[in-house]
């Protein structure tokens, strides 16, 4: 049964592309350096097991990530892309959170609008204290991501030309 | 075309620091027999490609007199320069496309006095030819160097000159721009220099000279001032250029390619050129 | 050798292009958005090989490619393997439909520059397996100069086959090369009537003449070709650009226009170096590493491009870098035409003078 | 919709009195009855000057160009070219006091095919925001400004999401990377574009689909906010990709979600992402 | 590019139990550019990092990555090995391959290696683009200003003082002090304010290290942390006080009367004075706008009886100019105005007072020399109301927000009235008690039953006059009844509320105000006496409404602070702070806007291709630039680069998974 359904898994934007067997969804992890990242690190010395899809980027602040690194990772090595920063008032540089919060939100709508899957831009907002939380998200991402298949849209691995 | 433009492996043999921000590097091809078939002739120059960061052009240092590597003198400038200079050692490999371009009028200068006249970096492709004028020394009649440098600390080639000093038959001049406390020979431009200290002989001489554009204008004047034909001012132009096969169009000056019809020039062809390098 | 011409009517030329369809890998303008780029078709519902030459992209792309790729490279501790690109996917046998005479000019002008010393064989191939089948224009568009410019609009030989819709009704095709004759000879099997050239001459040379008349642009393209040569430090250059929006569409779409930037992409250890279209107008052109650029400033870059077009190209390689196709002209934002600006300059330095 | 003659009188007097080195306005082009921008530098010839409903080129783009950089400027700007000029202004690319703004209120220009522009019929802002001199009578009422969704946008928006990225590879693989787009953009003023990188990792220019998606994401991000939909770029595109539609999605979005205003319409106003409300929605955040 | 070496580190079992250690060091000896790698037990030990030293000079590294636990966690060791074999320590980079792979990984050995191999090429990919950083180091001028007199200042000014750091220390008013000077007693203890409020005061008078500028405010601050110039404005005091002797003699004679406001209103001083007895420094002001002399040009008394001459009618406003380093903001709070109070009759009657003049009032050197006394007909209140949260956690009228202090000093008014008019009685209606605070519980419990005070829970809804008594009507939650109290005096205890002049202050400081006009701290937990601002400190109510104790902890916290600014004679600052790309950048000034810090600001430049002009282009002061790389994610152009994390760099780790 299992097996069934494995065999079936398409890249939810191009249904005539079929995922390979054994296929695993990579996420690109972009964190900030204060509270998800540490958070993540939280995860990691209290055992918590998560998904292993994550790939995880540091960066000193949420508000750091241009949309530019979501695009770039959906083009190149990503399927899925989680953005986590400090919750709204944490911020450690005072408001970055909130001048990233609504950029994220304009880019996630923009490539939903073009044909991205919403499920494969996520953001979280993970405290230094919520190990666990960061767990449930990554759990949720890659489950969320391993139901959508590969991500086949305007990927630069084939180099392709016109 | 797009297999003109792909290279050819070459390993870095070995990589000397001539200044700060200058290094040369002595190439020779991955492929056996590839190094006998590269042929070449002073003021030639090769697309050098660090894989992974660009492609830059630079002329060839050495002469092919000399067998079994070829040279590349490189100045940080850029970006791919600057990783060039940081990641670059013996033992790696970097792409070469090349030889391109025209070379010196090797026929013309044979049994003339030769006069070359460098700057900073532009002593490299200078370098080429003295190596091969020094290797068919008999070719040629008086054989003068005038070399210049901001200090003394950015002399490029510094072990080479010392030979070039300690032959008898040529006559090497050295100067900086400003006093230092070691230095003992000459100080100031080039031009002046040029005018006051080496006097050249006009009848019979070939000057090739090279170097930042700056110095480049104003030695050509005072050349012409000393009374030099724009024929026998032989010169090589910076241009931006990219595939070095006379396509891309970025080196067209007028109905010249650079890099087909250059780099080297003679004073009266540059000035038959529009006014744009 | 003499090259045959059918008489037939328009099923005849439809049925004709669907044995080419059939048989060859074939090129025709497909409708994108209201614009038409030569697409690879399959059948000849998808596309019009009697586009407005005004939608029209050029047919430069499938011989000098958008983008192409040089080579490929994977670095590793191990070495650095390059290898150059699989099958060029252009240099296969194939037929262009509905390519207009200014297109199949351009190769020939560009053949120059291509098969100047370093030879680019990928375009000689792509140009020895093509064959190029051209309609003859009925009437010339509002930015159409070609009849005023250095090669034979009526007689060009740069295309394989020619079609004219003749005012009698009737569709002409004649092979203009050896290469049009073998395709014509293999595909066309309707029952059209073989005639000699001169028996079509006639009719030809009346749609030739009505297509003609119908220009409203003319100029002596040899009057602009001296006085240009002359003026390269005229002021007028920057009156004509002064609305250009820099926006390097015109030589995006030239048929004529050359110039390329060689790049490298990378993804993990594989980089792909890239040759892409450039633009002298781009002001990023000439600069060089140091920070010297000599054509900072919009003017000098308009300069080059039209004294690359009609004086330094026809003084290299013997051609107008120009085919008058007008492509630039309905392309650009600001509908500045190649026509005017040389006409115009070389008629305000002859003025001057 | 007519201001040929004021137009040319404004200038002809702007001339006289030496406030202005250059008037920046429409001429006939020449062939048809279209209109081309020109850059007027010589008192005499005023007389080119015409404004009809046919005047449709954003002027303030060449605010940006080497021929009214550091000179006095002319200029005819209407609903949307005025919101352009606010941020060329806000974000300091112009000096407000080399300038000579002709506002127009204006009803709505026709494209070559003489039908009445999208962007137009769905204008939010007709009236120039910035002016010296404002010609014609106020076209948009007294009251508050209700947003008009595009209609494409909406229906694009309804579609499946497989059709939707079907629309948008082919919308990429059709653009030809000329750059046209952001070259005729009056807000694209950069020094030197984003997207022009040499890096090999961060390489965007070839004409592949992947990266000229990329390039037209990354810019309409850079306009998200600031876009004034006078669709320059539309006008400029040799393959007449549908540009407006990434546009007018982050229009809509940040109108809808954040209560922006539309880009442009209030001075000092940079635009959604260079400020931030406590308020903005959070609930797409885990 | 570069040459890399990489290490990947077991942890002993952390990693290499769930981890295929030696897997991962083949793998990323694949790589072009890792021209060394190796795998140790422990990187973090003495022969690990020895490993490091040495391989970096034998391979000519020019980048290290260390595979092995979190960054947050040996990042500083690991750069430290760099430094000592002659290496950049910013050319290293983490692989977290403990906390990211082997521990949250456990069950899986090859999904947990492979993600492994991943972390390490992005590590190597991201290393490939480090460049050399230095750390910053920003010269310190070593003086702080203090803005406020009060405890908060005087504690903060001291305690710097104390380790031999200047401090300039101004003063709105005449004299410092502030609140605390006015204050009878002090909760929980009781002692009395002035007499552990004076010997501080004369201490800063006399501090060799202290410039005490009194009657003076700061006008403009400009510079950055380290790299201050402020500008004081002193008032005009007319009175020369180096020549001045504080006899007193002008102020007994001047026959100008106006309210003291010392004293709330309560009773008059003149035009000249001293604004108290303890007042430092010592020596009376002209209030110029009610002196004769210098409004109307009548009078001149004070000048006739000054015998060293020290009155100066000509005497003009001054500028002071100093350097600092730091700034410590204690400018305290004011009272609320109870106006809004409608129903309680504030303003209509006048035996309804607050609880700052009720704190005069029963002061033994305040105007009623320690004896309330009805404001209306001056006798001794027997039945005393105090209303509490008067404007405090009062949307509607007041402030949202608690203030604090009230709970605490109504119950020590309880007493002081006790102990003043043995046989009255207090009524304090309240909403809560809140009594945190280390002695407060049981100061009120032990007040409660010492004074007898009737506690009412509940609201007061109106007060009207009935004769000359004061019916005080309420809701006693507790028994669910409207009570009505009679009351011969009754006190608001009204609310603490930021000083009115704190946003224009802010403003000129730089720095970030609440809506309520209290200044910001940078982090409400860890960074609660910073500003967002490098370099300004804030200490007491001016943050928010505090008692004595925590304002003088705050203060000396400050003072610690900016001893550990000045401990050095230059800053040391993490490298990773933005640059501006002078060539790309467009000069929107976007960057400006989303700075938190205010680290930007604009330069000018020549515009280059041989044009004689300037341009406007943002400029980053690196002193102050925090490095949190908003203005990098926003810059269109890309001009800015963040250091430590530029675009190269996270692109180059996102294309190499």
């Amino acid at each position: 049964m299992e097996a069934e359904v494995k065999d079936q898994l398409v890249s939810i934007e191009k249904p005539e592309l079929i995922a390979p067997p054994n296929w695993e969804p990579v996420i690109m992890g972009i964190l900030c350096n204060w509270c998800s990242y540490a958070g993540s690190d939280l995860t990691g010395t209290s055992r918590i097991q998560y998904p292993p899809n994550i790939r995880i980027i540091r960066v000193p602040c949420s508000s750091r990530v241009d949309p530019w690194f979501l695009i770039k990772s959906l083009q190149t090595t990503a399927d899925g892309v989680l953005v986590s920063g400090c919750h709204p008032g944490d911020c450690h540089y005072i408001s970055g959170n909130y001048f990233a919060r609504r950029r994220f939100l304009v880019t996630k709508k923009l490539l939903n609008f073009v044909g991205f899957h919403e499920n494969r831009i996520q953001f979280s907002w993970v405290s230094a204290a919520e190990g666990p939380k960061f767990a449930k998200v990554v759990n949720k991402v890659t489950e969320d991501i391993k139901k959508l298949g590969p991500l086949h849209l305007y990927k630069k691995e084939n180099f392709e030309k016109k | 075309m797009e297999q003109l433009l792909v290279p050819m492996i070459c390993k870095v043999d070995k990589v000397i620091q001539e200044t700060p921000d200058i290094r040369t590097y002595r190439l020779t091809f991955r492929e056996e027999g590839l190094m006998d078939q590269f042929s070449y002739l002073p003021g030639q120059f090769v697309e050098f490609s660090l894989l992974g960061s660009g492609e830059c052009t630079f002329c060839i240092s050495s002469s092919a007199t000399r067998k079994g590597y070829f040279d590349c003198s490189i100045k940080k400038a850029g970006v791919v320069t600057a990783d060039i200079h940081t990641s670059l050692e013996e033992g790696d490999e970097v792409g070469i496309r090349g030889p391109f371009g025209n070379w010196f009028p090797l026929e013309d200068i044979k049994g003339k006095n030769l006069l070359f006249v460098g700057g900073g970096i532009g002593l490299a492709p200078l370098r080429s030819l003295i190596q091969y004028c020094i290797d068919n020394r008999s070719d040629y009649k008086d054989f003068t160097i005038l070399y210049g440098a901001r200090t003394s600390a950015d002399m490029c080639y510094k072990d080479e000159i010392k030979e070039w000093q300690d032959n008898k038959s040529l006559n090497v001049v050295l100067t900086i721009d400003k006093p230092e406390e070691t230095w003992t020979t000459n100080v100031g431009v080039v031009p002046k220099i040029l005018e006051e200290v080496v006097k050249p002989v006009i009848e019979n001489t070939k000057v090739i000279t090279c170097g930042p554009p700056i110095m480049i204008k104003y030695t050509i004047q005072s050349l012409v001032k000393l009374g030099f034909a724009d024929k026998d001012i032989i010169t090589t132009l910076e241009m931006k250029m990219q595939c070095g096969l006379g396509k891309c169009g970025r080196c067209n000056i007028g109905s010249t390619y650079v890099c087909k019809d250059g780099p080297v020039f003679t004073n009266e062809q540059l000035k038959s050129l529009p006014d744009e390098f | 050798m003499s090259f045959t011409t059918f008489v037939t009517d328009k099923a005849g030329l439809q049925k004709f292009y669907e044995a080419v369809m059939a048989s060859r890998e074939t090129y025709a303008p497909v409708e994108k958005f209201g614009k038409f780029d030569f697409k690879r078709v399959a059948r000849l519902s998808e596309c019009d090989p009697v586009s407005p030459i005004a939608k029209t992209l050029s047919i430069k792309p499938l011989f000098f490619p958008r983008t192409a790729k040089v080579m490929k490279y994977v670095a590793t501790s191990a070495g650095t393997d390059v290898s150059e690109v699989d099958e060029d996917p252009l240099a296969v046998k194939r037929v262009i439909l509905g390519a207009k005479h200014c297109d199949a000019r351009s190769l020939q002008v560009l053949d120059k520059v291509y098969n100047w010393d370093y030879i680019d064989t990928d375009y000689q191939k792509r140009r020895e397996n093509t064959v190029i089948i051209s309609t003859r224009c009925d009437k010339a568009d509002t930015h159409c100069f070609c009849t005023s410019l250095d090669y034979d609009v009526e007689n060009l030989d740069a295309l394989d086959v020619l079609v004219v819709n003749g005012a009698d009704g009737k569709t002409y095709l004649e092979a203009r090369t050896a290469k049009g004759e073998a395709l014509l000879g293999e595909t066309f099997t309707s029952d059209a009537v073989r005639v000699t050239k001169e028996e079509a001459a006639p009719e030809m040379k009346k749609q030739y003449d009505a297509f003609a008349a119908s220009f409203r642009l003319k100029m002596d393209y040899k009057e602009v070709n001296a006085k240009l040569a002359k003026i390269f430090d005229t002021p007028e250059f920057e009156n004509v650009s002064g609305n250009c929006v820099s926006c390097n569409t015109c030589a995006f779409v030239c048929p004529t226009c050359h110039c390329f930037k060689i790049s490298d992409e990378k993804v993990k250890d594989t980089g792909v170096r890239y040759k892409s279209y450039d633009s002298c107008n781009n002001g990023y052109f000439t600069l060089m590493a140091g920070g010297h650029n000599p054509r900072p400033v919009k003017y000098r870059r308009w300069r080059q491009r039209a004294m690359h077009k009609f004086v330094y190209y026809k003084e290299r390689f013997g051609e107008n870098l120009c085919v008058g196709c007008g492509k630039c002209t309905i392309s650009c934002p600001v509908n500045i035409s190649i026509f005017e600006v040389v006409s115009q300059v070389s008629a305000a330095a002859g003025n001057r003078q | 919709m007519n201001y040929t003659k004021q137009i040319q009188d404004i200038a002809a007097k702007l001339f006289a009195e030496g406030k202005i080195d250059v008037f920046v306005g429409y001429r006939m082009n020449g062939f048809d009855e279209n209109q081309v921008p020109v850059l007027i530098t010589d008192p005499q010839d005023v007389s080119k000057l015409v404004f009809t409903d046919k005047s449709v080129f954003n002027l303030v783009n060449y605010l940006k160009t080497d021929h009214t950089r550091r000179k006095r400027v002319g200029i005819v700007v209407k609903g949307c070219d005025s919101r352009s000029l606010n941020l060329m202004l806000t974000e300091s690319q112009v000096k407000r006091e080399n300038l000579y703004v002709v506002g127009i209120c204006c009803e709505g220009v026709v494209d070559d095919a003489g039908e009445k522009m999208q962007n137009c019929t769905d204008c939010m802002v007709p009236d120039a925001v910035v002016s010296d001199e404002m010609l014609g009578t106020a076209v948009s009422g007294s009251g508050t400004l209700t947003y008009k969704k595009n209609a494409d946008i909406v229906a694009l928006a309804e579609k499946p999401l497989t059709e939707r990225a079907a629309y948008f590879e082919e919308v990429f693989e059709n653009c030809i990377r000329c750059n046209a787009c952001r070259h005729s953009c009056p807000l694209c003023y950069c020094a030197k574009c984003c997207i022009d990188q040499e890096t090999a990792t961060l390489y965007n220019g070839a004409n592949t689909t992947s990266a000229a998606f990329h390039a037209l994401m990354t810019w309409s991000l850079h306009l998200a906010g600031r876009c004034v939909d006078c669709r320059n770029c539309e006008k400029a595109c040799p393959s007449h990709l549908p540009l407006h539609l990434l546009h007018k999605q982050n229009e809509s979005v940040i109108y809808e979600n954040f209560q922006e205003h539309l880009a442009g319409v209030i001075p000092e106003d940079r635009g959604a992402f260079y400020k931030y409300s406590l308020k903005d929605p959070d609930d797409f955040i885990m | 590019m570069a040459r890399v070496g990489v290490f990947v580190c077991f942890c002993g079992a952390n990693i290499a139990d769930y981890v295929d250690v030696p897997q991962v060091v083949e793998e990323v000896k694949r790589i072009k550019e890792v021209k060394f790698a190796t795998e140790y037990k422990y990187m973090c030990s003495d022969p690990g990092q020895g490993m490091i030293r040495d391989a970096i000079i034998q391979y000519k590294l020019t980048s290290i990555v260390v595979a092995a636990c979190s960054p947050r966690m040996h990042e500083k060791t690991f750069r430290k090995a760099l430094s000592d074999a002659g290496m950049n320590p910013y050319l290293l980079e983490v692989a977290n391959i403990r906390e990211h792979s082997s521990w949250v990984h456990q069950k899986d050995k090859k999904a947990a290696t492979n993600k492994a191999m991943d972390l390490c090429r992005m590590a190597v990919a991201k290393s490939i683009a480090n460049e050399q950083l230095h750390e910053i180091s920003v010269p310190v001028t070593k003086r702080a200003l203090v803005i406020g007199g009060g405890i908060a200042g005087i504690q903060a000014a001291l305690d710097i003082a104390d380790a031999r750091i200047p401090v300039v220390l101004v003063e709105k008013s005449p004299s410092i002090g502030g609140k605390m000077a006015q204050l009878d007693e002090t909760f929980p203890t009781l002692d009395c304010a002035q007499c552990i409020l004076t010997p501080k005061m004369v201490d800063v008078a006399s501090h060799p290290y202290i410039e005490l500028i009194p009657y003076a405010e700061v006008l403009e601050l400009q510079g950055f942390v380290g790299n201050y110039k402020v500008k004081i404005k002193k008032k005009a005091s007319y009175v020369n006080f180096k020549t001045c002797t504080g006899c007193g003699a002008c102020w007994q004679k001047c026959p100008v009367k106006v309210p003291n406001e010392y004293n709330m209103g309560i009773d008059k001083r003149k035009a000249i004075y001293t604004p108290f007895p303890q007042a430092v420094p010592n020596k009376p002001v002209i209030d110029a706008e009610n002196c004769t002399m210098l409004t109307k040009g009548k009078c001149g008394i004070c000048k006739k009886v000054c015998l060293p001459g020290a009155i100066d009618y000509e005497m003009q406003d001054e500028i002071i100019e100093r350097e600092i380093g730091a700034v410590v903001v204690a400018t305290g709070y004011d009272m609320w105005d109870p106006t809004p109070y409608e129903e309680y009759g504030v303003g209509r009657f006048k035996d309804i007072i607050t609880s700052l003049e009720f704190e005069r009032m029963v002061s033994a050197n305040g105007p009623t020399n320690g004896v309330p006394q009805r404001p209306s007909d001056g006798k001794v209140p027997k039945n005393v109301v105090f209303i509490k949260c008067v404007g405090s956690r009062d949307e509607a009228k007041g402030i949202e927000y608690c203030s604090k202090i009230c709970c605490m000093y109504t119950t020590k008014h309880t007493i002081l009235l006790h102990h003043k008019v043995h046989d009255s009685h207090a009524y304090v209606f309240y909403m809560d008690i809140r009594a945190a605070g280390k002695g407060y519980e049981e100061f009120v419990k032990k007040a409660q039953v010492d004074t007898g005070t009737t506690y009412l829970r509940g609201r007061v809804s109106k007060i009207y006059k009935k004769g000359d008594k004061l019916m005080v009507r309420g809701e006693d939650a507790q028994i669910g009844q409207v009570v009505e109290v009679e009351a011969d005096l009754v006190v608001l205890a009204t609310a603490v509320s930021a000083p009115k002049d704190n946003p224009e202050l802010a403003r000129l400081l730089g720095i970030s105000y609440d809506k309520y006009g209290y200044l910001s701290e940078a982090h409400p937990k860890l960074r609660p006496v910073e500003t967002a601002k490098a370099g300004i400190f804030l200490a007491g109510c001016t943050q928010a409404p505090k008692d004595i104790p925590e304002t003088v902890s705050q203060a000396s916290a400050c003072a610690a602070k900016v001893c550990g600014l000045f401990s050095g004679d230059t800053m040391k600052k993490d490298p990773m702070v933005s640059t501006i790309n002078n060539e790309y950048c467009s000069g929107c000034q976007n960057c400006v806007k989303v700075c938190p810090y205010g680290a930007i600001i604009t330069d000018e430049v020549p515009v280059g291709h041989g044009i004689k002009d300037l341009r406007t282009v943002a400029k980053i002061n690196e002193g102050v630039c925090q490095g949190c790389g908003s203005c990098v994610a926003i810059c269109r152009s890309m001009a800015i680069t963040l250091a430590g994390f530029t675009d190269p760099q996270i692109i180059n780790e996102i294309v190499s998974i």
